[in-house]
């Protein structure tokens, strides 16, 4: 589905990936663990065509897609859910959810389909059919990652890259977005990359990850392998609470 | 080697339709010149600048006119603004300046080393104030630009109105890149005023006499003499007819008996520039013609000398220019009199003077 | 007698004013596409009017064949305004896209200097110069043309910025570029396309309003500042609350010169303006703000 | 610290060595009005590149020094320098109280009350006739003098001015690097952040309003002595706007920026005097080219220009 | 220390907080917890001054302080960090925390600008103070760097150093830990003990229920801006309403 090789992406002076590969399969799901810093955002974005990579290879499907802009990129089925959630501020939750769908409008998909789609992203948050008319720029944190979620869905993407999907939202929402995600890969297929502080829920998800530092893949294999790893145990699981607790 | 002659115009900017005739002028009159073999056998070199009509470089230009060019003379500046801040400067170098612009300011009161060429504001409005006393219409109106031109025609206006038994009924400004004046023109139409006064120059005037034509005003309009060139006619349209304004005799100089003394100077003007640059000449490049030839005249009659030129400047007696006819003497450094308007009227988009 | 001298105000400032609405409404669909305050608008004003006036006069075009001509010239230049100037932008942050346009605007002033000289034209009026009455006061037939157009303008204005994907998208595209391109954008394309019809509305506004203010090189200077204004106290909105932003401007004006002084007529109409603004900081027709932490 | 002394001595050092150089010439005359853009460059940064506020009406501030001081001294006979610093007091207090509501807009709506405030100003120029001359201006300024020692000639007025420009460059480094100045780009950065720890944004933007216009007051009243002459026009929206792009061409937030920027647009309508017609159309043109070029300014820009022509011609050596 | 009483906030038709109460104990640390829209962060907003409450009153060691702006509630010793980081980006780290002791520095405008000799002075104090709170939050070796340009969670620690810098009596942290993976939220756990052990009042809003329910000592929920519970840490775990609301059932 998606194969990068040797990606390297530089933001002025700083190497922030270095040599970086990876690959999904088709209806796989994927995650990306790694510190702060460590390049996760900047992955995404190079794929995304953000930030464009200074060398390697990126090929979606068949097709290279290295040097697409990102609005290409996004005509190729590739969504992503970005890290702070921009939002369109001053426009309004539902406006929001529409430009999501701006490809699907432009080549003039029924409108019938995408009002569907909306359904389904306020049945999943209802709060957000509650606010269709709030503007954006004034949800609650948790809210605008909700809404940053459901825009990306929108687009029905065949790849969604999701960067820290649960940051700021409640233990129930976070929850509930694990299983969609599930629900969504098992239901239509899609393939998703998933960046996650909290690697412990992300690894039970996904199928494989890959683990980041300093810009560089130091580790990857199958979900429950990488859960069992000692390293990876050591630095992103954390301890276990009962441990903690005792302190 | 040559004579050096400075030249300060607006050729571009605000007051580029002082400046870019002017120009025009001076570089014709100046290679005229030297056709004919120069003054006392050396060659004229003129050395124009572009103010852009703005005070600051006016200064600055003249500076370095005086200390790089070390020219003998300045001619110009085109408006009574910059020509208030050079000013100092030729008087602090001792460098004569020649005018060309019309505030009663620039020589009043008399500066050693300043001359000017276009006729006084004072002179047009009294010109004006004469002809309504006769027709006998003593309430006015008057409009005038907030710029230099008009602001010096307004206190000329006012200043003037009790000596010639005048009301000023209503006093108003507009912006000189104002699009629309048919408030003031409104407010005008609610006075008894017999006459309105409007005191600016292109396009303002011409906006003004199609506002007031919209306003079914019929009481009659007087331009000044800063309108006095067909493109106002061509501005205005129909709504020109019958307009009246004070100007010199170059917009009129075919329709002149032949003993008028400046008949020849300004036939010869016209056809010169009609055919350096197949335009027609207005006034305004006359300002720069009767300033490059006072020039000249000094030259030849004293020398090349600023000092000698500033005195024999000062001795011009009966030089018969485009503006009018000059006489410069100790109190006078604008040398002219009311006789250097006439009155004209706009018949069939064309002038006709007004007996 | 007063009456009539009041609505005379009334009128000439609701007619001046719709000019500026016309032209602030060109300031504000730039605003809206990319957060540009393009203060080269004031010379796509002048360019509808000088063009119009070059086809008129040199090639000997009809009016109606003129004015085309002047639309899509000054489009062109809208678009190449763009290409040239604004994208290749290393850092297009406000302040530097503020220095580029006015760089922009002095060179097109310059460049139609150069072209068609630094003199003031007329431009014959749409449908003739008979003065229409209403009540005690008289209004011209372009008025009405100004006032027409601005109408459907801002009802295509609005019906484009926010009931259409496309018009919600070129929105987007201002307050965010990288998520707009997140969701599948063109926004370089979407820049242009804004340039493209501001430039097209500028040179419309220039020309139906040149019969009534003449042409000249620096015909946009003037115009853009008041259109600018006029775009500001609407919110930079490119609907009805400019329209409302330019005929205040315009009637305050009027009033301010009719009634007070007309040399102070445009220090009146600020005063009042600075101090609406300063009763609502957030703009005469701003919502409550939408920004927080 | 020591570095940055050192700088300010050089830049000093070559200011003052400068009339050697062109031996009382006519850019001398230029040069004094570099010294006083360089001024009116600084107070805007400290306004616009350290604060993060616009202002579209520096031009009116500029005027009222300039109006203040003719005033007292043509029509009042007052001593020019008691006249100058009542002009930059009544500047500061003005532009203090009227700082408290303008600074309380943001973005484009400041950028339109300055612009309006410096149109009202230049207004009241034009119209108070009777105080101002009106728009044919006020003339017969006296110079200033020390003594018998008066300020009449290019050369003396370029020490006067520049030593009033230098007092203002070392001012806005020492502030710039103070807790002051820290302050100020906080708040520029994040208001709110800054209101947090403790900044009092609003008091502070009001203080380097009125800072900045005291400046400009003082090249006023600088700009009116060394003329002698001044009227309106030289005060209106377009020289606000030149100001601006003075301070952006510069480098935005930067003290030598400003010098930079003001003497690159005093000088080169110098130089393109020669193209006449073309002159705008060139200046145009080069505003536009520098800010693609040199986005963040002179300052940034022409340094990394030097660096990227050591390479070229390095890399030409090796090759 | 803190207490706010009948606090409501409306915005247009949405009530994002009706009348809340509840008072912080000094030297605790409190979490108040939600779903999202809740109205957490409009509570943080409200009792920091930079929103004005539709009703109630805040007070701040028994003053009243309702309706004062932020920056005098700083001086009072009132500091927070913000839930979408708010770092001053053009400057470097370290002059960050330098504009944290804004308030505990007195040089005027013009001081500074005559360089006057206590102004030198002071600024050496302000360099040498600040360097310690980048210590305290263990990015010193950042100090350099310019703000806008860190990661997220160095961005993170930079809010809380600057805050500390004001010397505050309380400080309140929205979602700190947001962001953070579990290594990193272990040292911010230790991190905000030891500024709790300086003495210094903590009031963090969090969903690391983790996080929270090992360092805080009460915890307010709210719900639909109402006040759902208040307790402590186990006495929350086990309200039922606050796990239908909120916690949901451990997996
Ligand atoms: N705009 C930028 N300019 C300079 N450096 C940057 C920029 N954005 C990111 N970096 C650097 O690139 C590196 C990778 O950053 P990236 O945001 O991809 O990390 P991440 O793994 O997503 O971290 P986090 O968990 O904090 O989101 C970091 O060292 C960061 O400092
Ligand atoms: N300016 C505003 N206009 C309209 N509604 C607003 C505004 N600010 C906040 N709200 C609404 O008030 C509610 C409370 O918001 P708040 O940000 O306080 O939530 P929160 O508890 O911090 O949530 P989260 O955990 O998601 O950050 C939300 O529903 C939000 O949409
Ligand atoms: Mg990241
Ligand atoms: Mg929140």
């Amino acid at each position: 589905m998606l194969r990068i090789k040797n990606v390297n992406t530089y933001y002025g002076k700083v190497h922030a990936l270095k040599d970086v590969s990876l690959h999904l399969g088709e209806g796989e799901i994927v995650t990306l663990i790694g510190a702060n810093g460590a390049g996760k955002t900047t992955i995404l974005n190079t794929i995304s065509g953000v930030t464009p990579a200074a060398g390697g290879e990126i090929c979606f499907r068949t097709e290279p897609v290295t040097a697409l802009s990102a609005d290409r990129i996004v005509k190729l089925g590739i969504s992503q859910v970005p890290e702070g959630r921009q939002v369109f501020k001053p426009l309004s939750v539902e406006d929001n959810l529409e430009l999501g769908a701006y490809l699907r409008y432009r080549s003039s998909e029924k409108t019938a389909a995408i009002q569907k789609d909306k359904e389904q992203v306020f049945k999943l948050f209802p709060r957000l059919e509650e606010r269709r008319r709030q503007l954006a720029g004034t949800m609650s944190g948790g809210e605008q990652q909700m809404l940053a979620i459901g825009r990306a869905m929108m687009a029905n993407p065949k790849l969604l890259l999701l960067d820290e999907p649960s940051m700021g939202l409640a233990p129930l929402v976070v929850q509930e977005i694990f299983r969609v995600l599930e629900r969504l890969r098992n239901e239509t297929g899609m393939t998703i990359l998933l960046v996650e502080q909290n690697a412990k829920a992300a690894l039970k998800l996904a199928d494989r990850g890959y683990v980041l530092e300093t810009g560089k893949v130091i580790l990857e294999g199958a979900a429950e392998e990488l859960m069992e790893n000692a390293d990876v145990k050591r630095a992103y699981l954390g301890k276990d609470k009962s441990e903690k607790r005792h302190k | 080697d040559t004579i050096k002659i400075g030249a300060l115009f607006s050729v571009t900017g605000p007051a580029s339709f002082l400046g870019g005739p002017e120009r025009n002028t001076a570089q014709m009159v100046v290679d005229e010149i030297n056709k004919a073999g120069g003054v006392k056998g050396r060659k004229l070199e003129l050395i124009v600048y572009d103010t852009a009509g703005d005070a600051t470089k006016a200064v600055q230009l003249a500076t370095k006119l005086i200390k790089n060019d070390k020219v003998v003379a300045i001619v110009g500046p085109s408006t009574s603004g910059e020509s208030m801040a050079v000013i100092p400067v030729a008087e602090k170098e001792h460098i004569p300046l020649v005018s060309c612009a019309a505030s009663i300011k620039i020589t009043e009161p008399v500066k050693k080393w300043v001359f000017k060429t276009a006729q006084n504001d004072a002179l047009a409005v009294a010109k004006i104030y004469e002809h309504l006393q006769k027709i006998k219409q003593t309430n006015v109106a008057i409009l005038t630009v907030s710029d230099g031109f008009g602001s010096s025609g307004r206190e000329q206006l006012k200043a003037q109105a009790e000596k010639h038994g005048i009301k000023i009924l209503s006093d108003d400004t507009y912006g000189p890149k104002d699009t629309d004046m048919t408030a003031q023109l409104t407010k005008i139409r609610g006075s008894q005023a017999q006459a309105v006064i409007v005191w600016g120059t292109n396009p303002g005037p011409a906006i003004i006499a199609k506002n007031a034509r919209q306003l079914g005003i019929k009481t009659p309009l007087y331009m000044s003499h800063g309108v006095s060139s067909k493109k106002f006619i061509e501005l205005a349209g129909d709504a020109s007819e019958g307009l009246r304004l004070p100007s010199g005799r170059a917009l009129v100089a075919d329709m002149l008996p032949k003993s008028d003394p400046q008949k020849k100077s300004l036939l010869s003007f016209l056809k010169d520039y009609q055919n350096h640059f197949k335009a027609e000449a207005d006034t305004f490049g006359g300002h720069a013609w009767d300033a490059v030839m006072l020039v000249k005249n000094a030259i030849e009659k004293g020398g090349d000398s600023p000092a000698a030129i500033r005195d024999q400047l000062e001795k011009t007696r009966n030089f018969s220019g485009i503006s009018g006819i000059f006489n410069f003497s100790e109190s006078d450094h604008a040398g002219l009199t009311k006789d250097a308007f006439v009155m004209i009227e706009i018949k069939n988009k064309d002038w006709m003077i007004v007996k | 007698m007063q009456f009539d001298q009041v609505l005379q105000y009334a009128l000439s400032g609701l007619s001046t004013g719709a000019i500026y609405a016309l032209i602030g409404i060109g300031f504000s669909i730039i605003y809206n596409a990319t957060g540009i305050i393009n203060f080269a608008q004031g010379e796509f004003v002048m360019l509808g009017g000088m063009l119009t006036l070059f086809f008129l006069e040199l090639l000997k075009v009809p009016i109606w064949g003129a004015i085309p001509c002047a639309i899509a010239v000054s489009t062109v230049a809208g678009l190449l305004f763009e290409r040239l100037a604004i994208r290749p932008l290393r850092q297009p942050t406000p302040i530097n896209l503020v220095i580029i346009t006015i760089g922009g605007s002095i060179l097109i002033r310059g460049l139609a200097m150069l072209l068609w000289g630094k003199d003031t034209h007329a431009l014959p009026p749409f449908s003739g110069d008979e003065p229409i009455a209403i009540g005690g006061a008289t209004i011209l037939p372009q008025h009405l043309w100004i006032l027409g157009i601005t109408i459907v303008i801002i009802a295509i204005n609005k019906f484009y910025f926010y009931h259409t994907i496309s018009g919600k998208a070129m929105r987007a595209c201002a307050y965010n570029r990288r998520a707009a391109g997140l969701v599948g954008i063109d926004v370089r394309r979407m820049v242009l396309f804004s340039f493209i019809i501001s430039s097209a509305m500028g040179a419309v506004a220039g020309i139906i309003v040149a019969p009534l203010t003449m042409v000249a090189y620096d015909m946009g200077v003037m115009l853009g500042l008041k259109g600018f204004c006029a775009a500001i106290i609407g919110g930079m909105s490119s609907g009805i609350a400019t329209v409302v932003g330019g005929l205040l401007l315009g009637v305050l004006e009027s009033l301010g010169a009719g009634l007070i002084s007309s040399g102070y007529k445009d220090a009146i109409a600020f005063i009042i303006l600075l101090l609406l603004l300063f009763l609502r900081p957030q703009g005469l027709f701003g919502k409550p703000e939408s920004e927080r932490v | 610290m020591k570095k940055e002394l050192l700088k300010f001595a050089a830049f000093a050092l070559l200011v003052m060595l400068m009339p050697l150089a062109f031996k009382g010439g006519y850019l001398m005359n230029v040069l004094v009005f570099v010294g006083i853009n360089t001024m009116l460059s600084i107070a805007l940064n400290l306004l616009l590149g350290y604060a993060g506020q616009i202002s579209l009406g520096h031009a009116g501030f500029f005027g009222l020094g300039a109006y203040l001081s003719g005033i007292l001294t043509a029509s009042y006979g007052w001593n020019a320098w008691l006249a100058m610093p009542l002009a930059a007091v009544t500047v500061g207090i003005l532009a203090y109280l009227i700082g408290f509501p303008i600074l309380k807009l943001k973005g484009h709506y400041l950028a339109m009350a300055t612009l309006g405030l410096g149109i009202i100003i230049y207004i009241v120029f034009n119209e108070t006739v009777d105080l101002t001359g009106g728009p044919s201006g006020l003339s017969g300024i006296p110079n200033l003098a020390i003594g018998g020692l008066r300020f009449d000639s290019d050369v003396k007025n370029y020490y006067l001015v520049w030593g009033f420009t230098l007092a203002t460059v070392l001012f806005a480094l020492n502030l710039a690097n103070s807790r002051v100045g820290r302050a100020l780009r906080a708040v520029h950065d994040s208001e709110v952040a800054a209101r947090v720890v403790g900044v009092n944004s609003r008091l502070l933007k009001v203080q380097i309003f009125a800072v900045s216009a005291i400046f400009s007051s003082l090249a006023g009243s600088l700009y009116a002595h060394t003329m002698t002459f001044i009227s309106p026009a030289s005060f209106g929206f377009n020289f606000s706007v030149e100001l601006l792009t003075m301070v952006v061409i510069g480098g935005l937030g930067s003290i030598y920026g400003s010098f930079l920027g003001a003497a690159l647009l005093t000088l080169l309508p110098e130089f393109l005097r020669a193209a006449h017609d073309y002159d705008i159309i060139i200046y145009g043109a080069l505003l536009m080219v520098m800010v693609m070029f040199m986005p963040g300014g002179l300052v940034r820009g022409v340094p990394e220009l030097y660096r990227k022509l050591i390479k070229l011609k390095g890399g030409a050596d090796h090759a | 220390m803190l207490e706010v009483s009948g606090i409501s906030q409306v915005f247009g038709g949405v009530t994002a907080l009706d009348r809340v109460s509840f008072g912080i104990t000094k030297g605790d640390i409190t979490g108040v917890i939600g779903p999202n829209g809740a109205g957490k962060t409009t509570l943080f907003n409200i009792i920091t001054g930079i929103y004005t409450q539709t009703a109630g009153k805040v007070r701040l060691a028994g003053t009243d302080v309702s309706g004062l702006p932020p920056e005098r509630l700083a001086r009072l010793g009132l500091v927070r960090t913000f839930q979408n980081i708010e770092l001053f980006s053009g400057m470097t780290v370290h002059e960050n925390v330098m504009v944290g002791m804004h308030t505990k520095s007195t040089s005027g405008l013009l001081a500074c600008a005559l360089k006057m000799p206590w102004c030198i002075a002071e600024e050496r104090r302000i360099r040498e103070n600040s360097m310690k709170w980048l210590e305290f939050t263990g990015i010193s070796d950042l100090a350099e760097v310019t703000a806008g340009n860190l990661p997220f969670g160095k961005g993170r620690m930079l809010e809380i150093a600057r805050a500390l810098a004001v010397e505050p009596q309380i400080i309140l942290m929205d979602e700190p830990a947001a962001g953070l993976n579990n290594q990193e939220t272990l040292g911010l756990s230790q991190l905000i003990q030891r500024i709790r052990e300086t003495g210094i009042t903590v009031v963090l809003v969090e969903h690391d229920m983790e996080l929270v329910m090992d360092i805080c000592d009460r915890i307010v929920v709210l719900n639909l801006g109402k006040k759902l519970a208040e307790g402590t840490p186990s006495e929350i775990q086990d309200n039922h309403e606050v796990i239908a609301a909120y916690l949901g059932e451990d997996e």
